[in-house]
């Protein structure tokens, strides 16, 4: 009755090609923005309920962060179609490549502004995805995707392997030093919970409008051509494997982000082989595919699941009905392997085309024929 | 040059202008098949060239040699009066020579309108910089190609499922996106690959319908393979006619309905 | 001939055994491929379950035995009682087959006709179910797996070999890796013999070539699933019991399954013969270039070795060892 | 409707459970599932059975209940802060991270809301500099003592010249592993020794390259910094190659009775490092059994009892409780903070007597804990394996490391640390 595109006229092609064509659409996503961007750092601030640090450290930061990388992974696989394992490794790039600029005294300038050394990670980052990402010209597919865990493996060898990533310390783990934007500091165990949140949401916010743009114009279209049928993109002019560069390059910059994020801010601390290990990798495929391919959406929705449902489960079963906290893991396993195929079952296309498909149906409601 | 001076007016009124495509002396084996042996003929500006011939006479691996899919041994392709350097199919296409498929090409996970956008590819030309922030130029680049597909759309009389993901479509629905999508491109040359295959009686017609309209309202120079002779005769104004890789006939409809070997070859009894 | 070049041949002959091992793990992955197109990621986590089942049964263990105590406070752990070895094969040969079975009636039979990408995370949902279902069938502590299978440096050929040069001590070969060898020989000889000599077989390569022509003939989809998941659980069962005798059943014998990806970019998903040989090149190269260049780096090299060798095949061999030339029609 | 009821239910789910008070509650950031669960469980076991044990014997601690708080972290660092997260605002008073990596995560959070963590025989090795790591311990060693027990142990053998003999040291592949390089090679150039590195990569299920390597280059000893499944096949391929396992020593993460029995009785004669007594040979034991078994409260299937694993989750419940007193001591409080806590520790004192009184004589060294030590004496003893009894022995007391080559690396690190985060002198 209320949820309709009709009297919802569009007037020019921009209005046809917006994010959220329906009025009420609209409404929601600045609703959940300005709870997001308002209510919430209030709540973290007030530290409402005292879990201000438990809400951020060990829920916020994780989904937020691994959002980003979601959508950074859904631009290479469910934009571009290419299948790669390889994130791990390249998130761990952006890790290091943070580490490094932050503890480097660069000549004039000093100490790097943090966001600036977000960026320059997410670059290194790219350059890094860009080379790895040649293979892709010759192999495609399943072959691609066990292709690019090279790059995973050899990345975490090489950080472990030479001192100078990790400054020569003893043990190879690295630290975040503090560091503050806008005068708030972000990393460290002493910064506020809602500077941390509120940073890594300004990017994710930042991050998905990139990649809405960038997948529903020229580019976009040029990247789905690819997946979607490689012989008929070259025949519309599009050169194959630049293409499939430009989307190793943008994927593993989002990436490089949330690698530099999940070092610097969420973790705090890190060693290659156990932060940014081959397990990541596959987590982040789940999210991607869970989420749905091709839906920026769906990457946050499939973060979502696949961070907070662990723990959900977790606090029911052992904070709730007191298992004991073995079993409980063993479920949470149980259960989330269960849901994963049952969602696929139910909608192979992802929690995004489930959502849509439930908003078609409100579409027409209550007169379905 | 000497356009003006080998250009005719056929008897519709269109102009049909100096050759855009000569092909000369090509050869292409694979392996030790020969599937195309020293062919040569040439496409002019503004006319309907259909190349005919049997199964596995060479048409389609022609059409692969223009643009580019196929390398052939031997033989040079001029476009334009330049003569072509090997090249990768997405260069060529960026020269302006755009083709449909005889087994549909779309992209099936896209709508129709973003299909028919991708034919505007070569024309876009805004970075990457600029398509992240979206607002202006990117934002202006797409409303202003948009508007070309706008009339593409309504062209093929396909606005109606402007939006339908093109996986769901009827085959001839998907057939003219295809043609939508090559057409969006503007292409010097358009090559399409048996724009009629298995198409019933009423979905031909407004297939011959919508190539004759493309030649005569925009002037697009056509190549097309087709095996329903009726139409081919119908809309074009020259044929080619291959057979196990020779060219074997090269005229008007007419002259080609009368060659004797074109006869023996294609159009004999054995075959009807 | 000098104690360096018999030491580099023991590498290779070494690395040759290993890639053996490897090939155990790849076969599995390459029966499910090759028959139903699916990119089985839960192919090691059924050979963790596969040992742990044999030892749960060869041991008499109480299944569920943690969860029943905890829910209703008893203190059960083990029935009393040993099963012979080779009956406990079979009992787990039959548990893997049953689970094939459910498998296809409640993931496979949902899920025909989807996206390989989507089969590929249904098996992923898979691994995770069974990697909690395994632990609290069976406990996550460290088993040991004994069903008779020599272990250790095979003397006779040492004391037989070394004196052929000096400051050699004698070609080592590990008594268990030859077993493997000729495990996996037999293996893959009745592998072969099965699809090219019998009629349930020749369904599966028919089901293998072109799924549609398969079902015109009549050849049901579903139990050839069921029959080829039972054969990857068959598979599993024996690369569990090799890889179990060496480093004992618990969590990390899952992750060898990583060990078979880049032989399965080598060989091909679809051939048999190609995760053999694909093993041995893999076995080979990643021990030679760890005994080689392996030194002068920092060493651990063979985890990314083995896919960088197979990378760089593949960038010139993209269809594979065996795999035919790829022909992109137009 | 279904939908917001849902996400209430969500909301009050994430929220973990409400703290209790007036308890003094210990977290255990266990590990029972994952690759390294075969080693979590005994740990866990006897971390939770002595506080059991404490409050069925004695009613708590100073008569206050102790309340253990397991976490499952299944030896992954991102559930370790949640773990972390979720029981810290509970009154937890120390945190043993049981993972290098969740040390290293904890080390600034725990600084900054003041909880002190333990990580006996793990962590960061310099964080024993108290002065720069003010809540961080490690007592009774850490990996560098260990280091230097194990050269100290093949100095003894050898009439205290090891010079030009070979010692390949095979680690696992990580910051772990890594860890007694250093020491090592610092030791090398004091004692002459030769020192070969074999690193092998993370899980370390196939090991056939290094041990082969080993077979030719026949070093006079191997010393491993080895874990999870790594151990297991290292000693298994120990035997075959038929290495004398007698000059085969590990590191305590590599001797536990998982990684040798899958090598059966080939494996007697390996040794392995401690710094805590082995065998169910103490009168606690019997406690044990009287007060937890007995009563059908133990915290796992009761099967681990006696193990190394188990032992050592005992004892670092035993020392977590005698700092507990020392801190009631001080404080004349029964129900102590987490900052209380911390001066506990800080001022612990293990006797002889006492371990003799708690039933546990001669189970660990004496030491005793100050501002600027948070290491302890660094002591250590090596035990032997012997498959037929299926027994570990100690084959040593416990005896010191060599501090002057020790002491330099932790204060030159923990300097680093201090400069890097700003951190000023916590002892005066």
């Amino acid at each position: 009755m209320f949820y309709r595109e009709s009297g919802d006229f569009k007037t020019t092609y921009a209005k046809d090609t917006q994010t959220f064509p329906i009025k009420l659409d609209r409404m929601g996503y600045y609703v959940i923005l300005a709870v997001a961007l308002i209510l919430v750092p209030i709540m973290l601030m007030k530290d409402v309920g005292g879990g201000a640090n438990y809400w951020t450290n060990a829920i916020f930061l994780p989904f937020l962060i691994w959002a980003v990388a979601s959508i950074g992974l859904n631009i290479l696989v469910g934009y571009c179609g290419q299948l790669s394992l390889g994130s791990g490794g390249f998130m761990a790039v952006g890790a290091y490549a943070s580490y490094k600029l932050m503890t480097w005294d660069v000549p004039f300038i000093g100490e790097l502004n943090f966001v600036v050394v977000v960026i320059l990670s997410g670059v290194i980052t790219a350059g890094v995805g860009i080379l790895f990402g040649l293979p892709s010209l010759r192999i495609k597919g399943f072959y691609l995707a066990v292709a690019t865990l090279a790059a995973q493996f050899f990345l975490v060898w090489l950080f472990n392997k030479v001192p100078w990533f990790y400054n020569y310390s003893a043990s190879g783990q690295i630290s975040v030093p503090t560091r503050s934007v806008l005068g708030f500091q972000v990393t460290g165990a002493t910064a506020a919970p809602e500077a941390k949140y509120l940073l890594c949401l300004v990017i994710l916010i930042v991050v998905a409008l990139v990649a809405r743009n960038l997948t529903r114009g020229r580019i976009g279209r040029s990247w789905m051509a690819i997946r979607d049928m490689d012989i008929a993109a070259e025949i519309i002019g599009v050169a194959p494997l630049k293409t499939k560069l430009s989307a190793f390059g943008v994927s593993s910059f989002f990436i490089g982000v949330a690698g530099a994020l999940f070092f610097a801010v969420y973790l705090g601390a890190a060693e290659v082989g156990e932060a940014f290990g081959i397990q990541k990798s596959f987590l982040l495929l789940f999210m991607v595919i869970i989420g749905g391919l091709g839906s920026i959406f769906g990457s946050i929705v499939g973060a979502a699941f696949m961070v907070l449902m662990p723990v959900l489960l977790k606090n029911i079963m052992v904070g709730h009905l007191n298992w004991a906290t073995d079993i409980a893991a063993h479920f949470e396993f149980v259960i989330v392997g269960a849901l994963i195929i049952l969602f696929l079952i139910l909608e192979p296309h992802g929690l995004a085309q489930l959502w849509r498909l439930l908003k078609d149906k409100l579409r027409l409601w209550p007169f379905p024929h | 040059m000497n356009a003006t001076a080998e250009s005719y007016v056929t008897e519709d009124g269109r102009t049909i202008g100096a050759p855009v495509m000569e092909v000369k002396n090509i050869t292409l084996k694979f392996g030790g098949v020969t599937a195309i042996s020293n062919i040569s003929f040439d496409i002019r500006e503004g006319e309907i060239r259909a190349i005919i011939g049997p199964n596995g006479a060479g048409k389609s691996s022609m059409l692969n040699v223009i643009n580019g899919f196929y390398h052939p041994q031997e033989g040079e392709i001029w476009f334009h009066g330049e003569k072509r350097k090997p090249m990768k199919p997405y260069q060529i296409a960026q020269q302006g020579i755009a083709r449909t498929f005889q087994n549909i090409a779309l992209f099936k996970g896209m709508s129709t309108l973003d299909n028919i956008m991708t034919g505007r590819f070569t024309h876009m030309k805004t970075n990457m910089l600029k398509q992240a922030i979206w607002k202006g130029p990117a934002e202006r680049e797409e409303s202003l190609n948009r508007d070309i597909v706008e009339h593409v759309i309504d062209f093929l009389e396909i606005q109606a499922i402007r939006k339908t993901p093109v996986g769901r479509l009827p085959y001839g629905l998907q057939k003219r996106v295809e043609l939508g999508r090559a057409l969006a491109a503007q292409p010097k040359l358009l090559l399409l690959d048996e724009p009629m295959a298995g198409m019933n009686v009423e979905e031909k017609e407004d297939m011959s319908r919508f190539i004759l309209d493309v030649n005569d309202e925009f002037g697009t120079t056509i190549a097309l393979i087709e095996h329903d002779m009726g139409v081919v005769m119908d809309i074009s104004d020259r044929v080619v006619v291959l057979d196990y890789g020779k060219k074997i006939g090269d005229g008007t409809p007419d002259e080609v309905r009368n060659n004797q070997d074109v006869i023996d070859a294609y159009l004999g009894v054995a075959h009807d | 001939m000098s104690a360096d070049f018999f030491y580099t041949v023991e590498v290779i002959i070494n690395g040759l055994m290993t890639g053996v091992m490897y090939s155990l793990v790849a076969l599995g992955f390459v029966l499910i491929f090759k028959a139903s197109g699916v990119f089985n990621y839960a192919q090691g986590v059924m050979a963790l379950f596969a040992a742990m089942t044999l030892v749960g049964i060869q041991t008499g263990q109480v299944p569920f035995a943690h969860l029943i105590n905890t829910i209703f406070g008893t203190h059960l752990h083990k029935f009393g009682w040993e099963v012979p070895t080779l009956l406990a094969i079979l009992l787990a040969l039959g548990v893997m087959i049953l689970f094939a079975f459910i498998v296809e009636r409640y993931i496979l039979k949902h899920l025909v006709n989807q996206d390989p990408i989507i089969l590929f995370m249904a098996t992923i949902g898979l691994a995770y179910f069974m990697e909690g279902f395994g632990d609290l069938m069976w406990g996550s502590e460290i088993k040991n797996l004994d069903v008779g299978l020599p272990q250790g440096g095979n003397i006779w050929l040492e004391n037989a070999t070394s004196d052929w040069a000096d400051g050699f001590y004698g070609f080592y070969l590990d008594n268990l890796d030859m077993w493997a060898t000729a495990i996996a020989v037999v293996l893959v000889a009745s592998l072969i013999v099965f699809s090219n000599y019998t009629k349930t077989g020749r369904a599966l390569r028919a089901v293998a070539d072109d799924n549609q022509a398969a079902l015109s003939v009549g050849i049901s989809l579903r139990t050839i699933w069921v029959i080829v998941w039972s054969l990857a659980g068959f598979v599993a069962l024996v690369a569990g019991i090799m890889w179990g005798a060496k480093s004992g059943v618990q969590f990390s014998l899952s992750l060898i399954a990583l060990k078979a990806l880049p032989v399965l970019m080598l060989g091909g998903f679809t051939s048999i013969p190609g995760a053999i040989v694909g093993g041995m090149i893999i076995g080979v190269g990643e021990k030679l270039f760890e005994f080689a260049v392996g030194p002068y780096i920092g060493g651990a090299t063979e985890n990314w070795f083995a896919y960088v060798l197979a990378l760089l095949f593949l960038v010139f061999r993209p269809q594979g060892l065996f795999g035919e030339k790829i022909i992109e029609r137009v | 409707m279904k939908l917001t009821k849902l996400a209430a239910i969500a909301v009050a789910a994430v929220t973990a459970a409400s703290p209790v008070l007036a308890d003094l509650v210990f977290p255990a950031l266990s590990y029972r599932t994952g690759p390294y669960a075969a080693n979590g469980i005994p740990f866990a076991d006897g971390y939770a059975d002595y506080f059991t044990l404490v409050n069925e014997r004695d009613g708590g601690i100073g008569g206050v209940p102790a309340q253990l708080l397991e976490c499952e972290t299944g030896y992954n660092t991102e559930k370790g802060v949640e773990c972390y997260e979720s029981t810290k605002g509970q009154g937890s008073l120390v945190y043993q991270p049981l993972s290098t990596g969740i040390t290293y995560q904890l080390i600034p959070k725990a600084t900054a809301d003041g909880i002190p963590i333990h990580s006996m025989g793990y962590g960061r090795t310099s964080a024993a500099n108290g002065d720069v790591f003010g809540n961080i311990f490690n007592y009774p060693a850490n990996y560098w003592n260990g280091a230097s027990i194990a050269i100290n142990h093949l100095l003894e053998i050898n009439g205290g010249d090891i010079s030009g003999k070979s010692i390949t040291l095979i680690y696992h592949n990580s910051a772990y592993g890594k860890e007694p390089i250093r020491t090592l090679e610092v030791l090398a150039e004091k004692h002459g020794y030769d020192l070969t590195l074999l690193p092998v990569d993370h899980p370390g299920q196939e090991q056939k390259s290094q041990w082969l390597q080993i077979r030719r280059e026949r070093p006079d000893y191997v010393v491993m910094w080895g874990w999870g499944v790594m151990n297991p096949v290292a000693i298994q391929e120990a035997v075959n190659i038929r290495y004398p396992m007698e000059n085969f020593i590990g590191v305590w993460w590599s001797g536990s009775e998982n990684d040798v029995i899958p090598a059966g009785p080939g494996a007697t004669g390996y040794k392995a490092l401690t710094f805590h007594g082995v065998g169910d040979d103490y009168p606690v034991y019997d406690d044990i059994q009287k007060y937890v078994v007995d009563t059908g409260k133990t915290a796992g299937a009761g099967d681990q009892i006696g193990t190394v694993l188990y032992n050592r989750g005992m004892y670092a419940a035993m020392l977590a409780v005698e700092a507990v007193k020392t801190a009631q001591e001080i404080h004349g409080v029964a129900d102590i903070t987490p900052a209380m806590m911390r001066d506990g520790m800080e001022a612990l004192e293990m006797t002889e007597e006492k371990m003799t009184s708690l039933g546990l004589p001669n189970f660990g060294p004496a030491f005793s804990v100050s501002c600027e030590n948070h290491g302890g004496p660094g002591l250590g003893g090596v035990a032997q394996w012997d498959a037929e009894s299926g027994k570990w022995n100690m084959i040593s007391d416990y005896s010191p490391s060599d501090m002057d080559v020790i002491q330099a690396l932790i204060d030159e690190d923990s300097a680093a640390y201090a400069a890097e985060n700003g951190i000023e002198s916590q002892c005066n």
